[in-house]
């Protein structure tokens, strides 16, 4: 087992990766449920937190294990709210450790497909920062629309917020627009095109 | 002592009355505050969901602005740009090598030295705020503080995690009578306002039902996003509820500047989805639309 | 003038076929100071413990060196033999030519020089022995005992019950502690009170028992045998001799509405007090806090009323000196308060409770009368929660250990509950169920089956109040970790025990160490669990971790034995400690001024750098183990040639530990396995009492390298030895290399007992190192002028 | 200076304390000490840059402190030596008055608790002159390091004056004049000068408070504070403790943690 782990450095088990990501060691959690119990959207989830620290505690021996918090959807309900970091005896840190999970669901192409819309919608945020610099909430709705598919929805919600000003038809956008494209490049661009 | 000022993006747009009403009250306090130069979004959870490095050099650019321009903190009331704020500046300083990265994809220097302060923060940090009340908004109020102002308690340092009180203190030196209640920090929804609208109203729903059952008169918030989903999202919560909230959704600031008998349009009052008004003894604040829904 | 006898033993063969014995035993006679030596096939039958017998009336010897086996083996043998003969057993040594010499190395003349290297180095340390005699401590036949719940009780009437004094001191008004707080105990469910007082009224009662209630112990001087104790009397406010505890000043007392510490809060007394009706002894205190005459000086309403005018408003403290010879410290346990648990509302909801108050709930003579009443509202809970490990195992609240008795008492309560209220809904929220112990298990199992007790495996995330009920969010982790929700009337959590309040001030007057929890520690966690490393000072009961009461009591009739060993004799007799401590006063001795428990009289420098005896050693009988301060140049074989780079075999010392590594040693020889023979063994009691002095004396003495090995940090028979030698170490490697001395001639290594493969592995690497630098020749020149 | 000796007439006419320990003019650039016991005598005191030597040693003389309750004229090293001093319990609290000087200022410091806030808020690395010194020994080879030492300690005359000079060598009896058995030996040679020194720097090991003192006293010239300057670094390094720096606490080599490194462990 470990002789494999030296001769290909890049197959570093799940919760290895993990570790070195997020300082997060999964081995310290003893599966006492109290993240899950605190949770908010733990009904809605395949695997609620604990399962998934369960999950990545036992994915260095089993591959299968490691798919499936890879896959969960969890990683992506998961609304970073800290109410299981706050709360854990053993103060992991949770949220980070679904940050990571995401972040390697996205690389690996393994991301779950309920999680479709909640991507869509991240992925329409973060370009209309790159091309603005600030969040343009009318161009980012319309982005997410089409990228979601759900063209209906809020419909009506759009002419009252103009009304009362909080919808702008134009962008803001920052001066330094090419810098931020250069952050860009180098950091989620550059990821995603990793292997 | 010099404080910049970073918006973000929803004070622009979506939340724009909390903007307004807080530049409206800090005119009265006499502070300036000077926006961070050139800012940018804070990336807010759709960085750091997608990439770590992202999310930590989106807000190291605005802290570093802040910076090079000498301000010693950056106040930052919407409480989702102040966690990626508060965050970023923590995992940096404790980080050396993370810090030169970042540095490096900010194109600065970034040294850690502005403060993050977040709206609580600064007016608790106001002397004698009693003193300026004209009108005291003598109503029971829910505190809705929300998950990011107090959590993680190791990094944001501020209020203690479960049953914080800084901002029912503030609210009782208003003139507010402050509730009892369970959801204090609970979360609403959060990002998931557009792309998961189901469970915002399923969440939100939770907390809107604590309040009104415990005899709140509005609830006190300190986060657009928090708005957001328990105002402008009111028809949602309440279809999936089946019953109607009436319980309005007003900024901490909104609340300051009432107290201190500022005209509600200049609070922005107006642009909120549930009405401002309270039965019985108080009339509709004028200019507030009276039609619910759309 | 000094007359060793050498017998050399054959060990059937298992020495003498790789070990020349007749030339080590004719060799060893020549050596200096030896005056007679021989070999023989079984030393250790009886002709041949005869054969040592007879040397030493004959020829008058004045040390025998038995040149065999280990001295863990035949030791005892051979030191009852010579003093059976009139020799003091402490001027006989073994030398291990079996063990570390016959059965590592292969047949040849470098082992039969070795063998002999091993006698030499042998009669060189019999030679510098002394006659050790037991040292006899004259002991005051008294016991005192702090603390008086269920462990102090048990002590003291078990050491009063074998005939010796006993003072007993307790803080409280009354003694009793937290067992007589109970309702029932598990697992038997009989009722705590019945079984305690009794034994309370015995205590007051007892001849050979005084009993200090309502007092603290002021401070402790002396040693084993001969402490010096100060008790402080609080002032009660009353005679005691006069009062007969008529409880008329309790019941007019005017001041009404105190919080009971005895009901945990729940109940209210007056500000004159017994905290319990079967209080012993049952005379009140005035609680002067409360007391309406000492806050305002008026009222003196119990002076009035009190039949034989007991009651002494001007009462001060009183200090009682007594001399007692053993001390147990039972002083108990407390449990965590206060608001640590913010997101279960415990110390906001007045209905989310604690075990203690749980259990004051469910006794007969509790403020409901042991019915179960909720506290805000008197009603009957029909749905109540249990929170197990509320605080335990839970880093994140500074808690790591399990506090061991919650999963008991808390199927304990939720039993109580269904059998008082038989429609009511108990759930257990655990995380393990830790039952272990006689009838412990059949007891959980019994909540379950036969009381319908929920017992649900996850942990509570959070508890809030709805509508005048309490909502419990917690999880099924066992249902896919699925969050469940239960409203319910009552919450009771079994928040962690913890020390004492008073725990760390008490160990500091005591002189006892405690841990990073202010329980106190152990001399030895397996094979002294109820010493302290103090001599004289055991302890009892929950102040060394919790405990529960079967455990407690067993603990402290296992101290009374101890305790009398000592007290049967007009003296105890204690082995010698063959490394004496300093006589020499230092300035911090002369002044006083150690504060901590630090051997008196040792120097500051040498507190600081030289090992340390490890606190429980003085106990010891080592009598081998005593090179550093007494013969220290000769305690391995003086090498007087340089070797030239050809052949080159390099001298190595070993100083090893008694305890782990010489043992380890052992385990080579008795598995056979070879390794390289120039390795010499000197065995010491603790690596922590290897002074650096002795490697640079190594190095004068001509060796090439050195090995020092011992226990495996956490494995030290004296808890730290090895923790402050490895301090050492790493300072002295420093000041070698800035030196310019190579540290690689100084290996530094853990061999367990279990290790004797890893001994023949470093002695061997070592070996190989050292041949490779080559004859330490730097440091051997500048011996030329030194040896003293 | 003024401040000094104003403050110095105030204390002893005061009868706050009976004798000043401090600095006079000793003839030919260099300052000694003095015991000053009437206010009338004050103006013997100096302080100026000559005034280097750890004046903390003398509070370890029994005749001293016969003297009554003392106020010592203390350097930053000095201030040390008395926190050391009082973690070691040779010091009681209330029993010495320190008058921390530096420029012109003389600042009383009653208590540990005020001399340890007056030590942690002038605390700094060692200078660039001091890192050097040692720097250029540790740059040695081995065999030139052990080659220099040898050479120094040739020289060395078992005066013992490192030890007179060293605040915290106060043991009334120092091993070197144990003969029961013998472990250092009498004679100056090169075998028992190493052993001497090295056994000096080991107990010195984790209490040295650096101040330089017996370097200063060697009447040779060797350069003994550079032995426990490495000891120092190295306790620094490894634990993370240096001494001197609080009233209270354990040296370094009389505690330990359970994970403290042991890579060199076989």
């Amino acid at each position: 087992m470990s002789g494999e782990k030296h001769a290909h450095p890049a197959a570093e088990p799940l919760p290895g990766r993990v570790l070195e990501q997020t300082g997060v060691d999964v081995a310290r959690c003893y599966q006492c449920g109290k993240c899950s119990a605190g949770c908010p959207l733990a009904a809605e989830m395949d695997y609620p937190p604990s399962q998934i620290m369960h999950l990545l505690q036992l994915a260095g021996e089993f591959p299968e294990f490691a798919e499936m918090a890879l896959r969960s959807h969890t990683a992506w309900l998961c609304l970073t709210c800290e109410i299981c970091y706050c709360r854990c005896p053993m103060e992991l840190d949770i949220p980070k450790v679904m940050d990571a999970l995401r972040h390697e669901a996205l690389r690996k192409k393994k991301v779950n497909p309920k999680a479709k819309d909640i991507l869509a919608f991240h992925r329409a945020f973060l370009d209309s920062v790159k091309h603005t610099g600030r969040l343009f909430e009318m161009g980012q709705v319309v982005d997410y629309k089409l990228r979601s598919g759900h063209f209906l929805q809020d419909l009506l919600q759009a002419p009252w917020m103009f009304l009362v000003g909080k919808l702008h038809l134009l962008p803001e956008r920052v001066r330094d627009r090419r810098q931020l494209k250069r952050i860009f490049a180098r950091t989620l661009k550059a990821r995603e095109n990793r292997p | 002592m010099k404080t910049g000022f970073y918006p973000g993006c929803s004070m622009k747009g979506s939340a724009r009355e909390y903007s307004e009403s807080l530049l409206a009250v800090a005119r009265v306090l006499g502070r300036e505050l000077p926006e961070v130069p050139d800012w940018n979004c804070c990336g807010a959870t759709a960085a750091h969901n997608l990439d770590h490095d992202l999310a930590l050099a989106l807000p190291a650019r605005i802290l570093a602005a802040a910076e090079k321009k000498g301000m010693d903190e950056v106040l930052v009331p919407c409480a989702a740009c102040y966690s990626r704020l508060k965050v970023t500046r923590h995992e940096l300083l404790e980080d050396e090598k993370l810090r030169q990265r970042i540095s490096g994809l900010v194109e600065a220097d970034y040294r850690g030295s502005a403060k993050v302060v977040n709206i609580i923060e600064w007016l608790a940090a106001v002397p004698d705020l009693e003193k300026l009340v004209k009108k005291p908004f003598q109503r029971k109020v829910a505190c809705y503080y929300g998950c990011l102002l107090v959590r993680p308690a190791g990094i944001v340092e501020f209020d203690r995690p479960e049953e914080p009180q800084s901002m029912d203190l503030l609210m009782a030196k208003l003139g507010a009578k402050p509730i009892d209640w369970a959801f204090k920090t609970e979360c609403c929804g959060a990002g998931f306002s557009v792309s998961r609208t189901d469970l915002v109203a399923k969440l939100s729903g939770l907390i809107l039902e604590d309040a009104v059952s415990r005899g709140a008169e509005a609830v006190i918030v300190a986060c657009p996003m928090c708005h957001l989903n328990l105002d402008l999202r009111r028809p949602n919560i309440e279809k999936r509820a089946g019953k109607k909230y009436d319980i309005p959704v007003i900024y901490i600031t909104q609340v300051l500047g009432l107290a201190m008998g500022l005209p509600p349009k200049k609070l922005g009052l107006q642009r909120h989805k549930v009405a401002v008004k309270f039965a019985p003894a108080e009339s509709p604040v004028p200019g507030v639309s009276a039609k619910r829904g759309a | 003038m000094a007359r060793i006898g050498v017998f050399i033993c054959h060990c059937g063969e298992n020495i003498s076929a790789t070990v020349d014995v007749v030339k080590v035993a004719a060799e060893a006679a020549r050596i200096p100071g030896v005056a007679h030596s021989v070999e023989y096939k079984y030393m250790c039958s009886d002709p041949g413990q005869q054969l040592v017998k007879n040397a030493i009336k004959e020829k008058n010897l004045t040390g025998v060196v038995v040149a065999a086996c280990s001295p863990r083996m035949h030791e005892p043998t051979f030191r009852r033999a010579c003093a059976e003969a009139g020799l003091n057993p402490f001027l006989c040594e073994m030398a291990n030519i079996r063990e570390h010499c016959s059965w590592v190395h292969e047949k040849g003349e470098a082992t039969t020089q070795k063998a002999l290297d091993i006698v030499r180095t042998l009669v060189a340390k019999v030679k510098k022995n002394k006659a050790l005699e037991p040292i006899k401590v004259p002991v005051t036949k008294t016991a005192l005992v702090l603390g008086g719940g269920i462990a102090g009780i048990q002590a003291a009437l078990d050491i009063a019950n074998s005939g010796h004094k006993v003072i007993l001191v307790e803080q409280a008004p009354s003694i009793g502690g937290h067992m007589s707080q109970l309702s029932e105990t598990f697992p038997t469910l009989d009722c705590s009170q019945c079984i305690l007082t009794p034994r309370m009224v015995e205590v007051a009662q007892h001849p050979n028992i005084t009993l200090h209630s309502y007092s603290e112990l002021e401070s402790l001087d002396g040693f084993i045998g001969n402490f010096k104790a100060r008790i402080r009397r609080k002032a009660r406010g009353l005679d005691e001799k006069l009062c007969t505890g008529c409880g008329l000043c309790m019941q007019k007392c005017p001041t009404r509405k105190i919080p009971s510490e005895f009901d945990a809060g729940l109940g209210l007394r007056p500000a004159i007090y017994v905290p319990f009706p079967q209080a012993v002894p049952n005379k009140p205190v005035i609680d002067r806090e409360h007391c309406t005459y000492y806050r305002t000086g008026k009222c003196r309403l119990c002076e009035k009323v009190c039949p034989t005018q007991a009651i002494r408003f001007g009462q001060e403290d009183e200090i009682v000196e007594a001399e007692v010879g053993a001390v147990v410290v039972a002083t108990g346990f407390d449990i965590k308060h206060g608001d640590f648990f913010p997101e279960y509302g415990y110390g906001k909801h007045q209905d989310v409770i604690d075990g203690l108050q749980f259990e004051r709930l469910a006794s007969a003579s509790g403020p409901t009368l042991g019915e179960i009443r909720r506290p805000s509202d008197g009603k009957v809970p029909e749905t109540v929660v249990f929170i197990a490990c509320a605080g335990s195992r839970d880093p994140a609240k500074g808690i790591e250990y399990c506090s061991k008795i919650c999963c008991m008492y808390t199927a304990k309560h939720a039993m109580l509950y269904r059998h008082k209220v038989h429609h009511g809904k108990p759930y257990v929220f655990y995380m393990d169920i830790r039952a272990g112990g006689k009838m412990y298990e059949e007891f959980v199992r019994r909540a379950m089956e036969e009381d319908g007790v929920q017992y649900v495996r996850g942990r509570v995330s959070r508890v809030y109040e709805r509508n005048g009920r309490l909502v419990v969010k917690g999880v099924d982790t066992l249902l896919g970790a699925r969050p469940l929700e239960i409203e319910a009337d009552l919450v009771v959590l079994a928040t962690a025990g913890v020390a004492n309040a008073g725990a760390e001030e008490l160990a500091q007057k005591l002189h006892v160490s405690y841990d990073a929890h202010k329980f106190y520690a152990e001399a030895h966690p397996k094979l002294r669990p109820v010493e302290t490393n103090t001599a004289g000072i055991f302890l009892a009961g929950a102040c060394q971790a919790p405990k529960d009461i079967p455990e407690s009591v067993a603990q402290s009739t296992a101290r009374r034995r101890r305790f009398i060993l000592p007290a049967s004799a007009a003296s105890s007799a204690r082995a010698p400690a063959p490394t004496r401590p300093s006589r020499r006063r230092s300035s911090a001795a002369a002044t006083g001024r150690w504060s901590r428990p630090w051997p008196r009289s040792t120097r500051a420098c040498a507190r600081a750098a030289a090992p340390a005896w490890p606190s429980a050693a003085p106990n010891r009988s080592t009598s081998r183990a005593s090179p550093t301060r007494r013969s220290m140049p000769r305690f391995w074989p003086c090498w007087n040639e340089v070797n030239a780079m050809a052949d080159f075999n390099p001298k190595i010392v070993a100083f090893v530990c008694n305890w782990c590594t010489y043992a380890g040693a052992d385990l080579t020889g008795t598995s056979r396995m070879k390794y390289a023979p120039q390795v010499s063994i000197v065995r010491f009691p603790c690596t922590g009492r290897i002074d650096f002095m002795l490697l640079l004396k190594a190095f004068a003495g001509g060796a090439d390298g050195i090995i020092v090995s011992g226990c495996h940090p956490n494995d030290c028979h004296y808890s730290s030895g090895n923790f402050h030698a490895r301090r050492r170490w790493v300072v002295f490697r420093g000041l070698m290399d800035f030196l310019g001395i190579d540290v690689r001639r100084v290996q530094f290594s853990w061999v367990s007992a279990a290790e004797g493969a890893k001994w023949a592995q470093l002695v061997n690497e070592t070996t190989d190192r050292i041949r490779r630098l080559g004859p330490f020749a730097d440091y051997q020149r500048l011996r030329g002028q030194g040896v003293g | 200076m003024q401040a000094l000796r104003s403050k110095a007439r105030e204390l002893l006419a005061t009868k706050t304390v009976q004798v000043i320990i401090g600095y006079a003019s000793g003839g030919g650039g260099r300052a000694r000490a003095v015991f000053v016991r009437e206010a009338a005598k004050a103006d013997a005191l100096v302080f100026d840059d000559s005034c280097q030597q750890n004046l903390a040693v003398y509070f370890s003389k029994p005749e001293v402190r016969k003297l009554g309750k003392a106020a010592l004229v203390a350097t930053p090293a000095a201030l040390r030596a008395i926190l050391q001093l009082a973690a070691e319990n040779q010091i009681a609290e209330g029993e010495l008055l320190a008058l921390a000087v530096g420029g012109d200022d003389v600042v009383p410091l009653a208590t540990f608790a005020a001399i340890e806030a007056h030590v942690a808020a002038r605390d700094g690395d060692w200078s660039a002159a001091e890192k050097e010194e040692l720097q250029k020994y540790e740059a040695m080879g081995l065999e030139e390091r052990r080659r220099f030492w040898e050479e120094q300690f040739s020289r060395c005359l078992k005066c013992y004056a490192c030890r007179a000079a060293c605040p915290l060598c106060y043991c009334t009896r120092c091993t070197v004049e144990c003969n029961q058995p013998q472990w250092i030996p009498v004679p100056a040679h090169d075998l028992g000068n190493l052993e001497w020194n090295v056994m000096r720097a080991m107990h010195l090991a984790g209490r040295c408070v650096d101040c330089g003192d017996c370097g200063r006293a060697c009447p040779v010239n060797i350069p003994l504070h550079l032995l426990n300057r490495r000891l120092i670094r190295e306790v620094f390094t490894v634990f993370g403790s240096r001494s001197g720096r609080s009233a209270k606490g354990d040296n370094a080599l009389s505690t330990f943690k359970p994970n403290d490194p042991e890579d060199f462990i076989q």
